[in-house]
């Protein structure tokens, strides 16, 4: 779909560039745990735009594969890791009864907070 | 600008103008039991105008009834989803969600 | 003509911020999902667009999935906000 | 201001407006729904970048697992959990917080402008070595010839992802049914549709797996559909899924990627880990992308369907 229709994969890695930092904000400065599995969904996707976007630089070649055969894994592992995350979280809201890891009261013990990062 | 061309524009044309009046009706409309007219009929109607539209243009029978199934599909979805969701929204059926405090 | 599609399918990308402005209003949960089916609806329109203006019958088959797929969320919906979560809001009550 | 320029800032506008009112938003459902709406125009991105097979496989996750994934656990904590966001930093730490990221995203930004405009990648070579891979698709020949190692790993992670859900489990539960026992009214709406659109499904994800090999498609979308339906089918009380200590469960779970192990093994004692013979390679990439599938659509399933919560149905 290139030629007459033109490209615009810069305008897309751009907006990669934003989602991620969005996402890392989100992450960083939002504490309810649901919204930081969206939020760190928001960054992996916005990797996966900007990895996309710059693999499609020449429209005559059209978009490379290697890297959409890469987000395709990528995707759905942070799927499988978001599940995770998701079943993590209900149980953890389950047994103490709080929605995010920070301190309620001052003398609360704050749980490790790396449980939901999975890594990817 | 060949016949085919001028019907395609034509009847996107009018597919685009319901997809327009359903977005209003969503936004417009007072409660939530008037907005669901929205969603069920002028969009599927637009939808529906838009598949028949460019129809012609695709090329291979596949394709074509793939259109059609498209079409089939999300007027299914429309109306299985209209019927809960009203279902749903009668009083006494909504269980109260508690509200976030905003932080 | 591509051009012409492409332009249509700029409109409807339109409908969809009318869509997005309702899901940030609510005011229930319901308003929300649906909101979100409308979303389906004018996606899937602007997939069919992009197909034909590219000429790239492929295009179709992701209008296919999101078709099927199109009322799985509302569904979730209704589970989750029946009286025990799991059930049906057809179900006579208990 | 071509059409195709206005499409595409219209497109992006609207996806980033949506990502930072999911990251912003008050409302917690109201945030799971901008997700959703989300996804769905991440997808139309990937086709306006001519990556038809990745936008199969967002539409697919995008419209289908994520929404049933989210909208359930949103649920769940709701109802155990308190609501509130507590020690949240203050404005300071806040906008300390908003200009770092900015920065990290401005870095990404330079990057991506200072590319070689030129630069061709990995296509050429992809495009040589094509004639020998078996299959025309070429994403479906990076992922099940080229770089199958990749494809191999990921399909053992997805495993270790529903391993480590199963282990959630209370011990009483352990080996019992994944989540709570759904149901609906038999004669209903939703138990109707849930009748109605398995075989459609069924079709489609068959279709995904079979065009994958030449179009866009393969066991990845394929498998999702696939999966997404028979969540529905439970979901509208048909039919329950399986207790997951059931050995046919498991062994669906572990062919798809057993079987994958063992044609690398093979290709091994004829040389190369993984390698596949240019004659044989079609047969063996399509005989894999059918276990994938099957594999892929229970592990997901599963996955989305939660620890075993109960051991009688």
């Amino acid at each position: 779909m290139s030629g007459a229709l033109g490209h615009s994969a810069t305008l897309f890695a751009l907006t990669g560039a934003a989602l991620v930092g969005i996402g890392l904000y989100g992450f960083v400065a939002r504490t309810h745990l649901l919204r930081r599995v969206l939020a760190f969904n928001v960054i992996g996707s916005g990797v996966f735009l900007f990895f996309g976007a710059t693999g499609f630089r020449r429209p005559d070649l059209g978009a490379d594969p290697a890297p959409q055969a890469l987000i395709i894994t990528g995707i759905i592992v942070a799927l499988s890791l978001t599940a995770l995350a998701l079943a993590l979280i209900t149980r953890y809201a389950a047994l103490s009864g709080r929605s995010s890891l920070e301190d309620e009261a001052p003398d609360d013990e704050a749980p490790d907070a790396g449980d939901e990062r999975g890594g990817g | 600008m060949t016949p085919i061309d001028l019907y395609t524009l034509a009847m996107i044309a009018a597919g685009a103008f319901f997809f327009f009046a359903g977005t209003l009706g969503l936004l417009r409309f007072p409660d939530l039991h008037s907005r669901l007219h929205a969603l069920t009929k002028a969009d599927n109607l637009g939808l529906g105008l838009i598949v028949l539209g460019l129809l012609p243009r695709m090329g291979d029978v596949a394709t074509m009834l793939k259109m059609l199934l498209v079409w089939v599909l999300v007027v299914g979805a429309a109306a299985t989803v209209a019927q809960l969701i009203a279902r749903i929204a009668l009083p006494g059926h909504l269980r109260s969600r508690p509200k976030d405090d905003g932080r | 003509m591509s051009a012409v599609l492409l332009g249509f399918a700029a409109f409807l990308l339109l409908s969809v911020a009318g869509g997005l402005i309702r899901v940030l209003r609510g005011p229930d949960a319901a308003d929300r999902i649906m909101a979100v089916q409308l979303i389906g609806t004018s996606g899937v329109a602007v997939l069919l667009l992009l197909a034909a203006a590219g000429a790239n019958p492929a295009i179709v088959d992701v209008a296919l999935i999101m078709a099927l797929l199109a009322a799985f969320a509302a569904v979730a919906f209704v589970k989750s906000a029946s009286a025990d979560g799991l059930g049906d809001p057809e179900e006579p009550d208990p | 201001m071509t059409p195709a320029l206005v499409f595409d800032g219209l497109l992006a506008l609207l996806a980033v407006a949506a990502a930072m009112a999911a990251i912003g938003g008050r409302d917690l459902f109201g945030s799971v729904a901008f997700f959703i709406v989300y996804g769905l125009l991440i997808a139309i991105a990937w086709v306006r970048l001519d990556a038809i097979d990745v936008a199969l496989a967002e539409a697919a996750i995008g419209a289908g697992l994520t929404g049933i994934l989210l909208i359930s656990a949103l649920a769940r904590v709701e109802r155990t959990a308190s609501s509130g966001e507590s020690g949240e930093g203050g404005r300071l730490a806040k906008i300390a917080a908003a200009l770092l990221c900015a920065g990290v995203a401005g870095a990404l930004a330079w990057a991506a402008l200072a590319l070689d405009p030129q630069g061709a990648g990995l296509t050429p070579l992809i495009s040589e070595a094509l004639p020998q891979a078996g299959v025309g698709n070429p994403v479906t020949a990076v992922l099940l010839n080229f770089r199958a190692y990749d494809t191999l790993l990921e399909s053992i992670v997805l495993l270790f992802a529903l391993v480590a859900v199963w282990s959630l489990a209370d011990d009483g539960n352990w080996g019992g049914l994944p989540g709570l026992r759904q149901h609906a009214r038999s004669d209903g709406v939703l138990a109707t549709f849930g009748r109605l659109l398995p075989p459609f499904g069924l079709v489609v994800a068959v279709y995904l797996v079979w065009a994958g090999s030449e179009n866009p498609g393969g066991a990845f979308q394929g498998g999702t559909v696939l999966a997404a339906i028979w969540l529905l089918v439970a979901m509208a009380g048909i039919t329950e899924l399986p207790r997951v200590s059931s050995l046919p469960l498991r062994a669906a779970l572990v062919f798809g990627p057993a079987f994958f192990l063992a044609v690398g093994a093979i290709g091994a004692l004829a040389g190369t880990f993984l390698g596949l013979a240019p004659a044989a390679a079609k047969a063996i990439i399509l005989a894999v992308e059918a276990g994938l599938t099957l594999s892929i659509a229970a592990t997901l399933a599963l996955l989305v369907a939660g620890s075993p919560q109960r051991t009688q149905g």
